[in-house]
């Protein structure tokens, strides 16, 4: 049976790529954010997962507004990244995972999750920026197979927070009930806390996210109870995206060790954090 | 919206909902595009004439003319499309972060610093 | 407050529109067919409803497997038919109400659907057909505004028959607490049983239509028991269209009577039934 | 698919799941295209040349060519965008009933208006 080792929690700023393509991990600007994830690529070669579920938003490359779903996966054998229109370079394409794929999706409809099933989808530096933190050199990448979760975090309004942990222990139930001999792991992308729009832009918010990270392993239900509205306002719009890494923790289950944890203001506009969990049972 | 009616706006922040997303249809529609390289050099030759082609209203027109963030995003605009569009300014998250809260690039980049200058938790 | 007055399950096979448009409708091949309408007909001028949810699945008209929602809403002020490339004229655009379709959306959000929410949608046959059939007169549809509900039963996984009918439920919560003074209607539409494909197209089931019918009233649930892929071997696999008609039984509640129902086949391939429920409140 | 995995095959029936998905993407993805006037003159003007611009296998090619729906729903075809294909050939869903039924027109109908034949219900 296919078996969920562990997860990590990380922001997907779109700058983080154009710093690993420029050599500039051990920049004084970057090696405080970059030392956060040593732990995380001693883990992966150590554990070499042989297949990603990677949990991000799309950020207007794939989806327009004319069809915004809450939770799109991917089930395509390969997943092209694309020009976003401001100059990030495309990185070569991900390999998928269908038929693993397929399992998920139904494993999902049928727990009652109302999927929206991609068997084609380019993804953006949502997911992109993430695969290169992992997996920093092609070929590593090259070794993991993905299936992208595509959560909205765009347009009012997104999932609740409890709807993303209870997505995510779905998940966990069916990597369980997979029949083939395949190590897992799951990316919960996006924030911390970050505005970008607004007078308020810049905003951050060292505190909230502390404790976030804090309690992420042993109390996750503590982000439940502020609205995605009230998110807004604490750890600015785009922050809300830390409700992603819900479903990462959903998916893990409680028998989980927290590895390291990094947390680092800022990288461009945005505050970041880096989470590893490992699952006890492995 | 009922998960927003009768909320208090939050200071100096947008939230993108319904209605602001009927508003600022066809400005997002507009910044979509501009993931292909051609829209982009077809927006570049003639910058009013391809607002007019998508329907944008005089005001969404006159905010892309004077490259105003602020004024683009009350019009309905979402900030991750309308990045498309000031991409093809020479202007970067940061950039547009300083012209919306009205301060200097190197204030703006200062101010996060400063954020970070505390013990990392 | 608005109110659901009502709601009707109704075939809504292509030819029917056609012939609609060439005025067959007393023509002996379609007589027993759209008389079976005529009490529908009589108690939509009668109530002459100001909204009508529209629960189908598109054909492959607006949606591609590229993207394929499980539930999609419609969000825009306005929605167009098109060209389906095999011959249908397209109707003129139905005046959606947005306002009303946000709300909906964001009360089925935070009830933990996870909606597929469209700003731009074409609507094919599964939508035109029903709002041919109910107001046959293009003046009497334009005084009807539309949130149309897509549901996928065109890629499997489809949504579980329980999962529709709690989509309904939620879906009458939504009504409620929408505060307009409005009269709603909602249309459940597909089926009953056919199958185009396979050596076995033709096929269709008097018996089981017959009984879903008798039970939809007293008691939806009973279609439960059958998994969509029983369903298929029973009602054929474009049979199982029947499970929107339990989105449009969820909503209403349990305190309706039924007005008027009819059974016919053939319609092209397919059983055809038509069933009203008024609310009894109203 | 957990769902259908080991469930027993329905006789003479289609049922549309990833793996038939999979398999018929690219035909399905034509068919799709023919929703547009220019994309079916387009495919009429050269049939096969369409069928290999959008990367068909020869099987599925062969089965275009023959107009046999059975192979093309078995090669992943979905019956619904492969209604916009035999539409192209005159064909509407009793013509294309009677080919998978293996009868005739007046036979497929008959078959129909035969189940109708017991008082309605
Ligand atoms: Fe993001
Ligand atoms: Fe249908």
């Amino acid at each position: 049976m296919a078996r969920l080792i562990g997860g990590v929690g990380s922001s997907h700023v779109p700058a983080i790529g154009n710093a690993i393509e420029q050599g500039l991990i051990s920049d004084p600007y970057w090696a405080p954010f970059f030392d956060g994830y040593k732990p995380v690529w001693n883990w992966m070669e150590e554990k070499k997962p042989d297949v990603a579920i990677l949990v991000y938003n799309d950020h207007g490359l794939n989806f327009f507004l004319d069809t915004m779903p809450t939770f799109a996966i991917g089930a395509a054998a390969e997943y092209q990244n694309a020009d976003e229109g401001w100059g990030l370079k495309p990185l070569d394409p991900f390999q998928g995972d269908p038929e693993f794929s397929w399992h998920i999706i139904d494993s999902l409809i049928h727990d009652e999750f109302d999927i929206t099933m991609c068997q084609e989808m380019l993804v953006d530096h949502g997911f992109t920026v993430p695969m290169s933190l992992m997996w920093p050199k092609q070929e590593q990448r090259d070794q993991v197979k993905v299936i992208p979760l595509c959560v909205n975090v765009v347009q009012y309004p997104f999932p609740t927070a409890r709807r993303c942990l209870k997505l995510g222990e779905a998940i966990g139930k069916a990597v369980a009930s997979y029949d083939k001999d395949l190590d897992v792991v799951i990316l919960g992308t996006g924030g911390l806390s970050h505005q970008l729009d607004g007078e308020r832009a810049g905003h951050t918010n060292r505190e909230f996210d502390t404790e976030f990270l804090e309690k992420l392993k042993d109390e996750p239900e503590w982000l439940l109870k502020y609205s995605n509205y009230e998110l807004a306002e604490i750890v600015g719009p785009q922050g809300v995206e830390m409700i992603m890494w819900l479903i990462m923790r959903g998916a893990l289950g409680d028998n989980i060790r927290e590895l390291s944890r990094n947390y680092h203001i800022p990288i461009s506009n945005t505050a970041a954090g880096v989470i590893l969990f490992e699952n006890e049972a492995v | 919206m009922k998960s927003l009616a009768g909320k208090k706006p939050i200071p100096g922040t947008m939230v993108f909902e319904g209605r602001m997303a009927m508003k600022g249809y066809a400005l997002n529609k507009m910044c979509f595009s501009f993931n292909k390289a051609e829209n982009r050099d077809a927006f570049k030759a003639d910058e009013d004439g391809y607002c007019t082609k998508y329907g944008l209203t005089d005001e969404q027109r006159d905010a892309v003319k004077k490259r105003n963030v602020l004024a683009l995003l009350n019009l309905g605009g979402n900030i991750y499309y309308l990045a498309k569009l000031t991409g093809m300014f020479g202007l970067n998250m940061q950039d547009i972060g300083a012209q919306q809260a009205g301060i200097s690039l190197e204030e703006f980049k200062a101010k996060l610093l400063a954020a970070g200058e505390t013990k990392n938790g």
